[in-house]
């Protein structure tokens, strides 16, 4: 079990730690921290980057790092909040290791959120000529609905 | 019935498109092929390029970026060229109806022949499918 | 009566009935291999006779004569073959160097296949058909070579009437080492002209996707589809006789019989090579094996 | 006739290379591919919209849904992460039954990726033996759960149906059978010296470029890279049955070929053990209410780790649940094991990481707007799918 030692290094950096079960740590760092928290966790401990969850808490975005251990099975969950509702950026960690270079293209399609240093945040997923300024995951877009094929009938008959 | 119908229906040549689907019906389809049901008997093949093709399997829910590329490939499918939905997504999208990313269900798309329900259908329910298809090609 | 001799026996139809049949043992005999039930007898047929109820397109971009062109010009290079080989056995019909005009027009079909690849100006087909150029460069020599052991078996006789005769005579060719060489680069040679496994790069539907015949669709496959079931009928039938050629008549049945099985058990323990494998395979394993059999064949071997 | 001038050769959207629409750029200079790119996109379907209307147990069939192959890692996942959230332990009957559908589902996507990768490489032999063999395991699948693909045996708080004793001699003699034929695959691919001449030394994949691209499963371990989340992060039972996490140092095809034979014989042995041990009892403890709280589930999928978060504010919904499938980190490793080898490599090269586009642009996220609970209209709604359900189950009876 590394989460002690985690602790110690990364002093100072982070607040809320919070050991849900022995091998699921959540804790929040400041935006400007991630690059660092980020070598710290992937060049030290050797780390693995899961993903990167994206939410979108309404006031907030919200970025859930998850770095595992493969060595010890635990997974520290890095929290980064966002505050700014228009025109959101984060470091982006591409030139650290390029793992997250889909995962960050993902969530800037999804949520919007900008990601400075990505070489090419260009849609991943959804069509090119998806609407600019339309982001999905957003609490704000609002979709149509469209009706079911029984409605229709249901309407016909 | 006519001659054309019958030798048409004797050699029906399959190409698969995928437009958003979740994998299974594509490797029930695939399963086909294979050794317990063998749909080469019938003189089915699956063949590699659309222009080779006398039935288009569809499957998967239909999305807004593969929509464009499907209509093109059915545009290149030399007619007559019949269209099958194999699985619930593309009769009527399933449970991916109401998502951002769908168009809408097949037939509203383009005409479909056959409609195979199923989330997988059974390879059986697939040649079963291709059978009502034939029924209907040679009672026309 | 020449109408009747090219069209209906020995040419077009008898051919393409024996073709398209053997092309279904050849089917058939993989299902089995593959613990499948395979396609009834008819397949080919209706197949075939489906294209020519199909619709005729042809791509943008493409050139369109050579487009038209190149599909029924090979079909009728393989139609004149196929009149010349079955008349050699049936009727002992032929003349002197026949075999090199046999030569010449197997070309044909390759060689028209790859100009309808590139008049279909799609980057597969494209593909596909440099790749069939690399492919005949190599193969077709091999053919020559084993060509020219047989023409040195048969002292020296270049024409396939006498070379029948003399094996009939003498006996046939595949009873000695120069002739089970002569034979073994003829059956690879079959394996590269048919595009079966291991030596289909060129048609690869994994990864080209059917590569000069991605484009073709309705009547125009239709003509290649014949062309290749009149070549499933000559080639094998090409090599029985020039080196199996001592008991004609029904026994022709079963030796073809057994060529198609040597085609489908080569076929079905092989994965594709790749183009560049192929090459070095060609060239200097069976290259300098055919030129040991040359020479063994010069010394009576 | 290798003409230096770059072109353009495209693998997709529909080719048969693959089944799902995906579509690769291969730039090639003759027969060399010099650059690559990947264009995703086609099997994407978002569900954000949908979960307005999905019940915590409902998401299970949803993640069912985001791809076929692996239809029981991705609700494994799921329910681990809800277990998770809410700090319970599943009931121990529960958790082998899940173990032991998880380890079919192994065997069955490894037979049907060997299978596939025969047919890549025009073995089409391969192909019809790997897919015959692959039919038993299917009958299993029928047997325990009753549907060849997408079983439902998941359940917050366990599996949701049994595995009947009487059932366990047949289990047993069919993984003999599998054993068999794997042996034979085993056998074939070590001797075959054309299928080595293919798959070895095509697409290496070195152990720099998997820690950076974040690659695992059965990928990054052929490269060396030795991780499991089945040992690493034990989940259900994974740690008191007996079984060994397979590596290779090489990293090219052969070495993902070698991988997937030998985790197949280890499946083998997980679920011949799980059957000895599993205990009589409740296949599922109850689960009620769903607190606020967020939750992990980490499952080793056939072709990695598939990851889920969901994250609840004590409605009946998940207000946020991300979805990561391994494809998605492996697919990406394409851009660096293609370029350099030739069309035919990477036709088997690209096929290799056993990518599946349904799970990389799986259903991205559920989210909803709000606190609101079931309405009317959705009642509605649900009560109409479930009729249809059962109008189809009642034509396929009817069929049969």
């Amino acid at each position: 079990m590394i989460k002690d030692e985690v602790k110690k290094k990364l002093e100072g950096k982070f607040k809320d730690w919070f050991v849900k079960n022995p091998r699921r740590i959540y804790f929040t760092i400041d935006k400007s921290n991630l690059r660092s928290v980020a070598e710290v966790l992937y060049k030290d401990f050797k780390m693995r980057l899961s993903t990167v969850s994206g939410v979108d808490n309404g006031d907030n975005f919200e970025l859930i790092y998850h770095f595992g251990s493969d060595k010890t099975g635990e997974l520290f969950n890095v929290r980064v909040f966002v505050y700014e509702r228009h025109n959101p950026e984060v470091d982006s960690l591409v030139p650290m290791f390029r793992a997250t270079e889909w995962v960050e293209r993902e969530i800037h399609e999804m949520l919007g959120i900008k990601f400075i240093g990505h070489p090419d945040l260009k849609h991943l997923l959804l069509d090119h000529d998806w609407p600019e300024g339309n982001y999905p995951l957003r609490k704000t877009c609002i979709l149509e609905k469209k009706p079911y094929p029984q409605d229709k009938e249901d309407e016909n008959g | 019935m006519g001659l054309k119908e019958k030798i048409i229906t004797k050699s029906l040549w399959v190409y698969h498109v995928s437009a958003g689907s979740c994998n299974n019906c594509d490797i029930e389809i695939l399963d086909c092929l294979t050794p317990r049901f063998d749909i080469e008997r019938f003189g089915m093949q699956l063949v590699g390029s659309v222009r080779h093709a006398d039935v288009l399997l569809v499957t998967g829910a239909m999305n807004k970026k593969s929509l464009k590329r499907f209509k093109r490939v059915y545009e290149q499918a030399p007619k007559p060229c019949f269209v099958v939905a194999v699985g619930t997504c593309p009769c009527s999208q399933h449970m991916f109806r109401p998502s951002y990313s769908m168009e809408a269900p097949l037939d509203e798309i383009i005409p479909v022949d056959v409609y195979i329900p199923g989330c997988p259908p059974k390879p059986e329910a697939i040649i079963a499918g291709i059978v009502k298809l034939i029924e209907k090609v040679t009672k026309k | 009566m020449f109408i009747f001799e090219y069209f209906v026996f020995p040419g077009f139809l008898f051919t393409i009935l024996l073709g398209g049949w053997g092309w279904w043992l050849e089917r058939k005999l993989s299902a089995r291999f593959q613990y499948r039930v395979g396609p009834p007898w008819y397949q080919n047929f209706i197949d075939i006779a489906k294209l020519f109820y199909k619709e005729q397109i042809i791509p943008e971009g493409a050139n369109r004569t050579l487009f038209i062109l190149s599909p029924i010009i090979s079909f009728a290079s393989v139609l004149l073959l196929s009149f010349m080989i079955n008349s050699s056995y049936l009727y002992g019909e032929g003349f002197v160097g026949d075999v090199i005009v046999i030569l010449y027009l197997l070309v044909i079909p390759s060689l028209f296949i790859v100009l309808g690849g590139v008049a279909s100006s799609n980057p597969l087909a494209t593909t596909g058909a440099s790749r069939e150029i690399k492919l005949m460069l190599s193969y077709e020599f091999i053919f020559i070579v084993s060509l020219i052991i047989t023409i040195i078996k048969s002292k020296g006789i270049i024409s396939l009437v006498g070379i029948i005769n003399y094996q009939h005579e003498f006996g046939s060719h595949l009873w000695s080492i120069s002739g089970i060489i002569g034979f073994m680069l003829g059956v690879f040679y079959i394996q590269a002209k048919l595009g079966i496994v291991p030596f289909d790069v060129s048609e690869a539907e994994q990864e080209i996707m059917g590569g000069p015949f991605i484009e073709y669709c309705g009547p125009l496959l239709g003509f290649f589809k014949i062309t290749k079931a009149l070549l499933y009928f000559i080639l094998p039938l090409l090599i029985v006789l020039l080196f199996l050629g001592k008991n004609l008549g029904w026994h022709l049945v079963y030796k073809y019989i057994m060529m198609v099985l040597i085609i489908s058990v080569i076929k079905n323990t092989n994965p594709r090579l790749r183009i560049k494998d192929i090459l070095s395979f060609f060239w200097f394993f069976l290259f300098p094996l055919g030129c040991i059999g040359v020479v063994l064949a010069i010394l009576g071997y | 006739m290798a003409n230096k001038k770059r072109k353009i050769v495209p693998i997709g959207p529909y080719h048969p290379l693959q089944e799902e629409p995906e579509f690769f750029k291969l730039v090639v200079e003759g027969e060399n591919v010099v650059d690559l790119e990947i264009e995703i996109g086609y099997n994407h379907r978002g569900i954000e919209k949908l979960s307005e209307s999905k019940h915590w147990d409902q998401v299970t069939f949803l993640v069912e849904r985001i791809c076929g192959i692996c239809s029981t890692s991705h609700p494994f996942a799921y329910v681990l992460a809800v277990e998770d959230l809410l700090g319970i332990e599943p009931s121990e009957r529960g958790s082998y039954i899940r173990m032991i559908v998880a380890e079919l589902e192994r065997i069955h996507s490894h037979l049907l990726w060997l299978g596939l990768a025969g047919h890549f490489i025009g073995y089409n032999t391969v192909w019809m033996w790997a897919w015959k063999a692959r039919e038993p395991v299917l009958d299993l699948f029928e047997l325990i759960s009753g549907n060849r693909n997408s079983y439902a045996m998941m359940k917050i708080g366990g599996a949701r149906r049994d595995i009947k004793e009487e059932d366990y001699s047949t289990i047993r003699k069919t993984i003999k059978d599998v054993y068999k034929d794997l042996r034979l695959f085993q056998k074939a691919v070590e001797d075959d010296p054309i299928i080595h001449k293919r798959t070895k030394g095509i697409g290496v994949l070195s152990k720099e470029d998997v820690i950076s691209f974040g690659a695992e499963g059965p990928t990054a371990r052929a490269s060396g890279v030795d991780i499991d989340v089945r040992r690493d992060d034990p989940y259900a039972c994974y740690d008191k049955v007996d079984w060994s996490v397979i590596t290779c140092e090489e990293g090219d095809v052969y070495a993902k070929v070698v991988v997937r034979i030998l985790e197949m014989f280890e499946s083998c042995r997980i679920i011949e053990q799980s059957l000895d041990k599993m205990p009589r009892g409740e296949i599922a403890v109850e689960v009620r209410d769903i607190p606020p709280g967020e939750g992990i589930g980490r499952v080793e999928a056939p072709r990695g780790e598939c990851f889920h978060y969901v994250r609840s504010d004590g409605t009946n919904r998940p207000v946020r649940h991300k979805v990561r499938a391994p494809s998605f980190m492996n697919v990406a490793t394409n851009l660096v094991s293609v370029p350099g080898y030739t069309i035919s490599d990477a036709a088997i090269t690209l096929a290799a990481v056993d990518p599946c586009y349904c799970c990389t642009e799986r259903s991205v996220t559920f989210d909803r707007k709000g606190n609101k609970l079931f309405n009317g209209e959705d009642l509605i709604k649900l009560s109409q799918r479930k009729t249809e359900i059962l109008r189809e189950q009642l034509r396929k009876q009817y069929g049969k």
